[in-house]
């Protein structure tokens, strides 16, 4: 192989890589906006209660929610860990449900905690 | 036949190499604009009328670039000495309130031997850092605008008409001219046709008396000395000129039409804008210059008058009509393009006519 | 032959960074402001400005003065940053996609510059000065025109309110000092942003390991003399545009790294004042327009920005007016400007003339 | 000398610049280890030689040359100065060309560098190489001890004594790699004597390891004494190739200068009013660069036309430009027993003086303005004339006037122009002087300098010229001094000529002098 050739491959292979970086950087750097919305949820058949007691800890401070509340945290990254606390105000019994998002390139996201603890698989909404 | 149909194109090869493509696309430009302005709803009267309002406003702050073009210190960047000359003159007449006709004449009366001053202190920058004039030029008069700054708030300046109404001292940002002597050249025999019609007469007669003058100049012994040092510093001074006087002759002349300028431009606008108003107005100026076909090194009365008429013209034409079309405002950014394009452009040309 | 080294010249040649050192000891009694407050302003600026003064070395190296073109690089960080902030990311990665996102336009810049630059020899600094002025044209059109309207931009925020061009200012809350924080040492109460000092010594020492590079000889050689750099075969025009898209990155990056530390963006302005300030400072710290090194950038940064903050307050507590202090601060760094320019352009042309008459005595 | 294959061989070489002949059939050639001096006067085409065996662009952008060059027997026609280093052909320049803020390595590496590979080359290219100071040093040192000279590689060239540049310049062509053949143009001109000397065994030196030498100078002495060999060319003629043991001095002065009589010889007339003491020029120092004039002493008579001649460097220049205040002079200058300020353009023309620059578009004209405007500018500065007042204020031009006495002069020295308004720049070269004459004749002076007043102007115009200058110094009395490199034209207007040598008058002889004592004046012999 003669220098110009290797000199040239590297350079295209280096831009190649440079853009393939900004890509992941972008991928890891990305911040993004999750609203979680605690209102009844009406999802494929069943309707799903607020919660009552709940607590989220997410990338931000913890933040407690009331029923009909809603909520903006914002997390970076591809993916994040949003755990929901429920105390339940008859028994004092807490449980802890983690959710794990994945969140790609989408700047927003619009989610339904009853949703989420229910169960259901799509807990997403549309505003 | 064969012949003439040669010499006639001939003359039409020479005429665009004399006139500069630039300049050819331009004013086609601007001719193109003034047809299509009544299309979209905009009234040719009202528009000519604004560009001839503003020929008149700036005509003699363009035709201080000439002295300093022809003694070979390139472009007035400095304008600004002239213009703080300028606004000097104005605000001491008002101070007085002097009103009318007089009072314009004792600003410009004011004005000149403070441009006379700092022309001659400016001459001597210039001609410490020949080869270097433009970029000096730019920033002592940045300097000098900065310095007046501080100077417009501790003057002692008292009608309360121009200072802060609270502090008592120190001068206000934005003087305005009504009472004074508003518009008193624009209106001086201003001819008026139908409602939106305006000829500005008075300062038509002003600018033309000050390129007669300009161009008379030129034409006794200092003129013919200042142009030979212009195109050959060598050649004047073997014959006997002093290149450094008659370039602070040149930039003093320069001022004094920048100062007068000034107090020509502020009687039309209506306003005073002082502080750090002034401080980028030589770009209109050069580049209208530049725009009517002079170059760094030579300069005369015609580009003057096509310049000051092309530039004002694209500048009042172009947003209203563009506006008119897209529905925004691109008035500044087409500003900007136009004029630092202008100077970009004569600045990389090779200087015709130099010798090396 | 005349000795080489004299306290005289020594004096002469740092005149300027002297006159504001003896400037300075009298200004900051006056202003009243605490020496640790002072000290830390001062870290924080030559955090913000250093590498900005730094774009400026290389084209002065070769002998294409000062470039004031240099905005050119910041405005192609801002776009970067604004594209950055719209894509909604932030930290670290912000930084970096934004530096890789104006790496390409600075180039490009840079290559137009340089281009127009040597259609213009023997008056670059005028000539990019003005580049400057035309290209903000360029830049705000894409601004406020393009952007939102051709050029995508999903968060409204960034918007006006009709609907296209980017806001007169933006904030960067998820940028907002990352790289001064991400490594930082506190030593007396003072944050030292490590990690920023530590770029800046990188891009220090590549400056320092360019001059021993074959092109940095070669620009060198053109920004002596450029007829004998001809002769000897260099390609003279190419190097300089080198110069020019070096100053240009470099500018970028600087920028990048300013924006960050400062967290907001003038969108209009932001880069404007870069030009005169770097300069200025530059000249400040002893620089001409024929020779620059790594250590007029810090002690002009220094005592530029010195001079800046603290001139406001002397200008109060002396004349009793902040406003005066404002402006002054404004001549100053115009005038020193025009008077480094003067003397410069006055030294160079006794150079010449001595020179011419040294020839002539040496054919004796 | 050898009886082997020539390292260099130029065969019937011949050069048309602009229609004139400046080189005709010349043929030469160089022995390896052969040091050949080419001597002729200034014009006599020994730098266009070289400029062709360089391939300078400029033969190629005059239409370039006939006949052939062969290098080690191979024919070979160089494009650019840089394919001729490549073929082992160095020059040492008259004018340095060096650096001077860089030191004797960097100069001497200058875009040759010796360089180390680093890692970024293969991403940026190889000018990302960092450069091997070391390596570069020591190869210095060993090329400067070739040499037998003692320069610190680390030395600034602006810091280094003249001789060192030459040095430096002779140490970089010999370490291009194979270097065959070294032109050395006028290399002592700026020297010492023990400076010279040392360079001369330099030369030698390299001579004795193979390397053939073009050795051009005007220093005869120094010629005879390296030289194997002698080219005396003459209005680009090859004169003589002659071994150097066959020649002296006086003979190569009569070559070089020649016998033939110029192409005009005017009557001498004898009825000058020859007021001695007229124009003293004393002890007079004039800091022209190229033409310094030093500590030169000339007494010029009322009435006649005095020449000055001499060698182009040697100072004869500097003379009329110095009084004439173009360049800085000190000493003294008396005009009828007034001592003349110096150093003022305008006292010298008050004075009653007036000057045909050498430099005609640089200095003599404005070459963008109008025919009338540049015959009437130095009247107009200098005496006021052409002016008229308006309203008692204001002095302007005389339009009327300046066409008036424009016209007369276009007549009388006959330009060819389509009238007074024609701007100088289209005229041709013989007409633009013939301005520059009219500019002078208007003013009416008292002393005219010419400063070569037929200097690349055709034959028509070259005799108007001459014999209008004859024609004012008869009629009128002008006084002339009178500048040329040509010496027949000099002996063929002029009453007596001054020789100027070094910057101080070598002799003054009377215009029907042989030429061989021209020659011998001229070479300071």
């Amino acid at each position: 192989m003669n220098v110009k050739l290797r000199r040239n491959l590297l350079r295209v292979a280096l831009c190649l890589i440079a853009v393939a970086g900004g890509f992941l950087l972008s991928f890891i750097g990305m911040y993004h906006s999750i609203i979680l919305d605690n209102s009844e949820f009406s999802g494929a058949g069943a309707v799903l209660p607020p919660l009552e007691g709940l607590r989220v800890v997410s990338e931000a401070e913890p933040v407690e929610m009331s029923p009909g509340d809603r909520i903006l945290v914002s997390a970076k990254g591809p993916s994040t860990t949003l755990v929901f606390e429920i105390t339940s105000p008859e028994t004092q019994q807490s449980r802890e449900i983690s959710y794990t998002l994945h969140m790609g390139f989408k700047k927003q996201f619009f989610l339904s905690v009853p949703a989420i603890v229910g169960g259901e698989k799509d807990p997403f909404f549309v505003e | 036949m064969k012949k003439k149909d040669r010499m006639h194109k001939g003359g039409i090869e020479k005429f665009i190499a004399n006139f500069g493509w630039p300049r050819i696309i331009i004013a086609i430009f601007l001719l193109l604009l003034f047809v299509i302005a009544p299309f979209i709803g905009i009234d040719v009267g009202t528009s000519l009328s604004d560009m001839l309002v503003r020929v008149g406003m700036n005509g003699i702050l363009v035709l201080a670039m000439v002295p300093m073009i022809q003694s070979g210190c390139g472009l007035n960047f400095g304008l600004p000495l002239g213009i703080i000359a300028g606004l000097v003159g104005a605000v001491t007449s008002m101070e007085y309130n002097w009103q009318g006709l007089f009072g314009f004449g004792m600003a410009v009366l004011f004005a000149i031997p403070l441009a006379v001053l700092l022309g001659v202190m400016y001459g001597y920058f210039i001609n410490m850092a020949k080869g270097d004039e433009m970029m000096i030029g730019t920033y002592v008069g940045f300097s000098v605008v900065a310095f007046m700054s501080m100077m417009w708030l501790r003057l002692p300046y008292r009608n309360p008409l121009l200072v802060w109404g609270f502090s008592g001292t120190g001068l206000r940002t934005t003087i305005s001219l009504t009472g004074f002597w508003m518009k008193v050249l624009d209106n001086f025999l201003a001819i008026r046709i139908g409602p939106r019609f305006f000829f500005p007469t008075g300062s038509f007669i002003f600018f033309a008396l000050c390129c007669v003058l300009v161009w008379a100049f030129f034409k006794t012994k200092t003129g013919i000395a200042m142009s030979a040092v212009g195109s050959n510093p060598q050649f004047a001074r073997a014959h006997g000129v002093s290149e450094d006087r008659m370039r602070i002759v040149s930039v003093v002349l320069s001022t004094v039409l920048g100062a007068v300028g000034m107090v020509v431009y502020e009687q039309s606008y209506g306003f005073i804008q002082l502080y750090m108003g002034p401080l980028y107005m030589a770009f209109p100026a050069v580049a209208a210059i530049l725009l009517g076909g002079a170059t760094i090194n030579s300069a005369t009365i015609s580009n003057v008058v096509i310049g000051t008429f092309l530039f004002q013209g694209i500048l009042t034409m172009t947003p209203s009509v563009i506006n008119g079309m897209l529905q925004t405002d691109v008035a500044e950014v087409i500003r900007i393009l136009v004029s630092n394009g202008m100077i970009l452009y004569a600045l990389t040309r090779k200087g015709k006519g130099t010798v090396k | 032959m005349k000795p080489k080294y004299s306290l005289k010249g020594a004096l002469i040649s740092n005149l300027v960074p002297i006159v504001f050192l003896m400037f300075a000891a009298f200004a900051v009694p006056m202003s009243g402001l605490s020496i640790p407050y002072l000290l830390h302003e001062m870290i924080s600026r030559l955090a913000r400005d250093s590498l900005l003064v730094l774009s400026l070395v290389i084209p002065v190296l070769a002998g294409m003065g000062l470039n004031f073109g240099m905005v050119l690089g910041a405005m192609a960080g801002q776009i970067g940053m604004v594209l950055v902030v719209d894509w909604g990311l932030g930290g670290m990665p912000a930084l970096l996609v934004a530096a890789l996102l104006g790496t390409p336009i600075s180039i490009g810049l840079g290559y137009f510059c340089g281009y127009i630059l040597n259609l213009a020899k023997g008056r670059e600094m005028v000539t990019s000065y003005i580049i400057g002025f035309f290209m903000n044209g360029a830049y705000q059109f894409l601004l406020l025109y393009c952007m939102g309207s051709i050029i995508p931009i999903t968060n409204p925020e960034l918007l006006l309110s009709r609907g296209y061009g980017i806001r007169n200012s933006m904030d960067l809350p998820n940028i907002r000092q990352v790289l001064d924080r991400l490594v930082s040492v506190e030593v007396f109460g003072m944050d030292i942003p490590i990690l920023t000092f530590a770029v800046i010594a990188v891009f220090c020492l590549l400056i320092v390991w360019f001059k021993t590079t074959k092109i940095g000889q070669d620009m060198r050689a053109v920004g002596r003399n450029r007829a004998v750099a001809n002769g000897a075969g260099i390609p003279v025009e190419k190097t300089r545009i080198l110069a020019i898209i070096i100053s240009t990155l470099i500018a970028c990056y600087g920028q990048i790294v300013s924006l960050q530390n400062l967290g907001t963006i003038n969108t209009y302005n932001s880069h404007e004042q870069v030009g005169i300030f770097s300069i200025a400072a530059l000249l400040v710290g002893g620089a001409t327009a024929e020779n620059a090194s790594i250590a007029n950038v810090f002690v002009g940064v220094f005592l530029f920005h010195l001079m800046f903050v603290v001139s406001p307050m002397a200008g109060k507590n002396l004349i009793g007016d902040a406003q005066l202090g404002e402006y002054f601060r404004v001549f100053v760094s115009y005038g020193i400007i025009a008077v480094s320019l003067l003397l410069h352009a006055w030294k160079k042309r006794h150079e010449m003339l001595e020179r011419r008459l040294l020839e002539n005595d040496g054919k004796e | 000398m050898t009886n082997e294959k020539p390292l260099l061989s130029m065969k019937g070489i011949q050069k048309d610049f602009l229609g004139n002949r400046v080189l005709e059939d010349i043929n030469l050639d160089l022995a390896q280890g052969e040091i050949l001096g080419l001597v002729g006067e200034n014009g006599a085409g020994k730098t266009t030689l070289m400029n062709i065996l360089f391939g300078m662009p400029v033969i190629q952008q005059t239409g370039g040359y006939k006949g052939t060059i062969a290098l080690d027997g191979e024919e070979v026609r160089f494009s650019n100065p840089n394919a001729a280093l490549m073929a082992g052909i160095g020059m040492v320049h008259q004018e340095f060309f060096l650096i001077p803020d860089f030191s004797a390595t960097e100069n001497i590496f200058l875009n040759r560098e010796v360089t180390r590979y680093s890692l970024l080359v293969e991403i940026f290219g190889d000018r990302l190489r960092t450069l091997d100071k070391a390596a570069m040093n020591e190869r210095v040192v060993q090329v400067i001890k070739e040499l037998g000279v003692n320069i610190n590689p680390d030395t600034l060239v602006s810091e280094m004594p003249v001789s060192y540049k030459q040095f430096t310049e002779i140490a970089r062509e010999i370490d291009r790699a194979k270097i065959k053949i070294l032109v050395v143009d006028e290399p002592t001109a700026v020297l010492t004597e023990t400076e010279a000397e040392a360079l001369l065994a330099v030369l030698k030196r390299l001579a004795a390891k193979g390397v053939g030498i073009i050795f051009i100078s005007h220093r005869l002495h120094e010629i005879l004494n390296i030289c194997d060999r002698i080219v005396v060319l003459r209005d680009g003629k090859l004169i003589k190739d002659i071994s150097s043991g066959q020649s002296d001095v006086k003979s190569i002065a009569s070559w070089m200068v020649g016998h033939e009589i110029g192409d005009f010889a005017f009557h001498h007339t004898e009825n000058h009013r020859k007021t001695e003491n007229f124009l003293s020029i004393d002890h007079l120092k004039v800091l022209m660069p190229g033409e310094a004039v030093k500590d030169l002493c000339l007494q010029v008579h009322e009435g006649e036309i005095l020449g000055i001649g001499g060698l182009a460097g040697q100072g004869k220049l500097g003379i009329a430009n110095g009084i004439m205040g173009l360049f800085p002079a000190e000493g003294s200058v008396t005009l009828k027993g007034k001592s003349l300020k110096l150093n003022s353009p305008l006292d010298a023309f008050r004075a009653g003086m007036a000057f045909i620059s050498e430099d005609r578009r640089g200095i003599g004209l404005l070459l963008t303005q109008s025919i009338g405007l540049n015959i009437a500018f130095p009247l107009m500065q200098v005496k006021g004339g052409l002016l008229k007042k308006i309203a008692g204020l204001f002095t302007w031009e005389d339009k009327k006037k300046i066409r008036e006495i424009t016209s007369s002069y276009i007549e009388r020295l006959d330009i060819k122009c389509t009238g007074p308004d024609q701007s100088v720049m289209e005229l041709s070269g013989g007409n633009q002087q013939k301005v520059c004459v009219a500019k002078v004749l208007a003013l009416s002076p008292q002393i005219l300098f010419a400063s070569e007043p037929t200097r690349g102007i055709d034959i028509g115009a070259k005799h108007l010229v001459l014999s209008v200058l004859r024609e004012i110094n008869e009629k009128e009395g002008t006084t002339i001094i009178m500048t040329s490199s040509e010496l027949g034209e000099l002996r063929s207007i002029c009453d007596r000529i001054a020789i100027v040598n070094e910057g101080k008058i070598a002799g003054i002889l009377p215009a029907e002098a042989p030429v061989e004592d021209f020659g011998l004046l001229m070479l300071g012999e």
